[in-house]
């Protein structure tokens, strides 16, 4: 694995838990002199084992989205260099940019060999601004239909790993024409004849998540989110304040579970308890297995009708009377 | 306008014609509230302009040339033969999949919006004939619940879509949209993608789409069916994007420019094909499908050669 | 017409045509004083006229580069308007740039509809500089790009009218690629499956012209000329030296005729005596004849034949042993 | 050099061998010309490099990584599996279409090219194995008359990629050029549109092209087959572009920063999908081609659908 795993920093809601955890580990330390408190220190065990399982059997949605928005959480980066260390990275739109926000790959899963888009938020400062934080400009979005043109001509299936707050808001991002460049990867996405699998890592943020996710299967890890706005846009717009994150991540429904619910995605996808970034390898290798178990079944299918089944899936979306 | 809901659209524009009729008649001393009816001020050069020479004048100022915004059944008058609209999906209506509230519940908003614009949904379509040409015609109405695309929307753009290309008509979608419907989350998103894989298809099959950009158009309608038309034009003055000026001015700490977003800054930026006035609108429609259009079975009998169909059309 | 036919300005080698006629006007005017100098008048017209057939029919490669790049020469959007007044212009690449060097249009000549590109050289300083004095940007190729795809698949022909001394040498022009821009039209115009007709109307400068030249039947006009680099780079880099322009010229076979003699042309175009500029509409109209003949040609074609056609046409040009 | 015209490139390969071997055999003390044949000054770092170790090390200053620039021969033997090249259209070249004359004339100018380069033309091209896999291979050298494409070098490329496409090779070409020749004219620019045109119906094949960019590549090599391969390669350091960095110069009439129109410059650009070093480059090219070859027959007999060919492969 690419990034070095650090100790999980806590989240807000795991603030009594982390509490506990200080608490032991001061207790551990005296028990050489006080070897009276072991039971102490059991009790506080079993305590802490029932917090934690209470605590993450009953997360909020706003708990899922800051598990999503986890610094620590794993990016397309690590996931890529832990399922195929020598993977191929392939750069550009061919057009005057590289946009760090969207990683293209050859990959080779299980025998799979595969072309892979993901959004990229980056670890260190540096390499967040180079990523743009994980918003992609139009040109990020071209480089991924480029790659998507080219696994279609050459017969390899397609894999979207979705970790954006959204499409970059920003001037030049207007300028370059960010509609058209999301509007054309949906458009050229559901005309693609190879197997598409998507995979929502961490925030699925509104169209710029869209633009890579018009897929045969879409899949979500647990703790993951996908909403048509960021809940901060909507609570800003709906309660016109800034305090109602919590009423709008309730009320969009953008936890995996609720998505599941509502049809619009296939599977999820299990995570370490407390959330990916506690371990890299359990996560990546939930998730490789979901991806390869998809993708095997939809290799099964002719190029028309591997189209025809991811345009009659989105076909199918919405609820009107 | 409760009773509008069990109206179709023929009835309302008939009524409204008789309507006009009695306007015309009675002619008493105007009370405010008629006076206001009477007169409207141009948003931009704030010339006091006679409503009845605004209609006429297709709601753009005859003194600035500003567009107004129009809504749906005002804009299929505009540019569909008079008498040919023939609607589809009158009665589809939007249910409420996550029983969304916010400081109110969304089947309450839905009834507000439905009273305040006098229509079930933010879009209007329907098959009619734009100077004698067949077309498939979708308006978008700002004025109802901000012209947001919810699965309604979606859904009737996409089967509007699929009329045309089983018609093998060209298509025509008016788009004025603040963006998604936030209260149908994630399947509003979708909307997105079932529209513009509706739109993969009938491109695939060589029909004709053009899409025409109004005031206001951003968010997921503009990143969806609304970019995606084989011609796109832009109404005069019309603010079209992705993102809101404010979350951009926000996000990059800096002024825009003040035409940003505009018609014309999107063409100055390659975005559009052409900035057309609303009194040149119809006319241009007319001469693009024409334009597109295969030539009649007759001339391609009348070829000398045997050979298969010529590569181009005279 | 859209531009307003002044006097001719004359060109260099023209000098001595311009001195006699000047003579010829004040000649005049003390005519009505004078009428014995009726016969002098007389004389000095025929020597005009033989002066100038002489100087017409012997025209070295440079005066034809010299009537090329007439400021005066009809441009683009003048054919366009001569031919058809109610053409429609198409903007843009989608992308973020409207290049005002490449002119995109609807047009119906003679009852042919077609898809129309050509370069724009500007005529007023202002005009000039939006036009990048008729140098496309990568971006203005994608913009011809974009439109040889809408004409494919309406099953539109393809006219292209070239007039440029070649794609601009920029900083951004490189940044976005320029070579990528010109290699995807060489490589798409290649492939429509539609007629493509090209005519060069000015300058064919190297790469940049033939971006939007690889047609089924090329023309060009009397005067203009076509070349694998302009006879100034060429100079300066065979000869070291900005005085040898017309050996450059001499020596790449540039005019129309020679281009024609090497098999890489299909016709020449007769302009005006003296050349475009002396008379708009005849010039218009012989390439416009021309161009209908060639397209009616071309239409009896299958897809296919007139794919095969184009191709076959280049595959042949070349010079080995 | 005049008899290298003579021999085939087996020959040269092994004449070159049997060099190599006696020159390890003979030790005698070296005279000035000598001395400076086996060492060689890097010319980024000004390291005093030993001209067999650079050899070995593909011409690669084993201190500062500066990539030397590689002649045609030594390419081929960098990535062909050894005694796997067999070359096609050796024997053509170049005629004289234009009588083109400067200050001297062309005719000359090409016999001094080959006596300089010991190459026919600035392209070779033939078939050969890149670590067991069957692939189609041009080398460009800039060697030869400034690597510019003339008749001939648009004939090989187009004939080699005609190869390709009738056996379902892969396509590789390592472009190292500084434009069109010009004492070709107007034949010289038609080459662009032609080796396009050939690798437009390669395209449709659904091979895979892949076009190396080595330094330096510029003008009409650039702007036609080097920058249309399915996967696009530069070296370090290479330079790169359309225009010449001082005809950009003179147009703009301003400083360019130092690493414009580098590998490095173009990938940050977003115009090549990658840069490697060329130790890494056949391993590379390897990966490449195994990557995108078809399923082998009894993979797909394995399946147990009876279904037709699936949509991707593995
Ligand atoms: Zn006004
Ligand atoms: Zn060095």
């Amino acid at each position: 694995m690419a990034t070095v795993e650090k100790k999980p920093i806590p989240l807000e809601f795991e603030q009594p838990l982390a509490i506990l955890a200080q608490n032991m580990e001061a207790l551990e330390k005296q028990l050489s002199d006080n070897p009276e408190l072991e039971g102490d220190l059991e009790r506080m065990q079993d305590q802490y084992n029932s917090l934690k399982r209470s605590l993450y059997s009953n997360l909020r949605p706003i708990d899922h989205l800051a598990i999503a928005r986890h610094p620590q959480r794993p990016y397309t980066r690590d996931y890529f260099s832990t399922w195929d260390p020598g993977w191929v990275e392939l750069h550009g739109d061919r057009k005057g940019v590289d946009d760090g926000a969207m990683v293209g790959a050859l990959l080779e899963i299980d025998g799979i060999k595969m072309v892979a888009v993901g959004t990229q938020k980056g670890r260190t400062l540096r390499d967040k601004q180079h990523c743009n934080f994980g918003m992609p400009q139009p040109e990020g979005y071209r480089k991924a239909l480029r790659l998507f043109h080219h696994a279609n001509k050459f017969h390899l299936p397609i894999l979207c790993l979705i970790d954006t707050p959204g499409a970059y808001p920003g001037l030049t991002a207007e300028e370059h024409n960010q509609s058209q460049a999301i509007a054309e990867n949906l458009m050229e996405l559901a005309g693609v004849t190879v197997p598409v699998v998507a995979a929502v890592t961490g925030e699925g943020g509104s169209g710029g998540a869209l633009a890579i996710g018009v897929a045969n299967r879409i899949l979500m890890l647990e703790h993951s989110v996908y909403s048509v706005i960021t809940p901060e846009g909507c609570a800003s717009i709906l309660w016109r304040s800034n305090d109602k994150v919590s009423e709008a991540c309730q009320a969009m429904k953008m936890t995996a579970k609720e998505i599941l619910q509502l049809g619009v995605i296939d599977q999820v996808i299990s995570e370490p308890l407390g959330g990916a970034h506690h371990d890299y390898q359990t996560a990546a290798e939930n998730l490789k297995k979901a991806i390869v178990a998809q993708m095997t079944e939809l290799l099964k299918l002719t190029p028309e009708q591997v189209r025809k089944d991811r345009q009659d899936k989105f076909r199918r979306f919405g609820s009107f009377r | 306008m409760e009773e509008l809901e069990e109206m179709d659209l023929k009835d309302w524009f008939a009524s409204r014609q008789k309507r006009k009729e009695i306007q015309e008649v009675i002619k008493q001393p105007l009370t405010t509230d008629e006076y206001c009816a009477l007169w409207k001020q141009c948003f931009q050069c704030r010339e006091l302009l006679y409503t009845r020479d605004l209609r006429t004048n297709l709601d753009v100022c005859p003194k600035c040339d500003y567009h107004f915004r129009v809504g749906a059944l005002d804009r299929i008058e505009q540019l569909a033969d008079e008498g040919s609209f023939d609607e589809l999906d009158a009665d589809m209506r939007s249910s409420d999949p996550l029983t969304f509230f916010d400081t109110e519940a969304y089947v309450k908003r839905q009834d507000e919006a439905t009273r305040k614009s006098g229509l079930r949904e933010a879009v209007l379509t329907g098959l009619c004939r734009i100077d004698g040409h067949e077309a498939a015609l979708g308006c978008m109405d700002f004025g109802h619940f901000g012209g947001s695309m919810g699965s309604v929307v979606g859904e009737k753009v996409t089967r509007l879509t699929e009329a045309a290309l089983e018609r093998n008509s060209p298509l025509i979608v008016v788009s004025s949209s603040g963006g998604a419907r936030m209260q149908e989350g994630i399947l509003s998103l979708m909307q997105m993608a079932k529209t513009s894989s509706a739109l993969k298809s009938f491109a695939d099959s060589g029909n004709l789409y053009i899409s025409i950009l109004t005031e206001p158009t951003f968010g997921g309608v503009t990143a969806s069916f609304a970019m995606l038309g084989d011609f796109i034009i832009a109404e005069p003055g019309a603010r079209i994007g992705f993102a809101g000026r404010r979350v951009i001015e926000q996000t990059i700490r800096q002024k825009l420019p003040a035409d940003f977003q505009t018609a014309e800054y999107l063409l100055k930026h390659g975005h559009v094909d052409m900035v057309v006035s609303r009194n040149k609108l119809k006319e241009t429609l007319a001469r693009l499908i024409a334009f597109h259009k295969p030539a009649p079975k007759v001339a391609a009998e009348k070829k000398v050669s045997g050979e298969p169909s010529a590569a181009g059309r005279t």
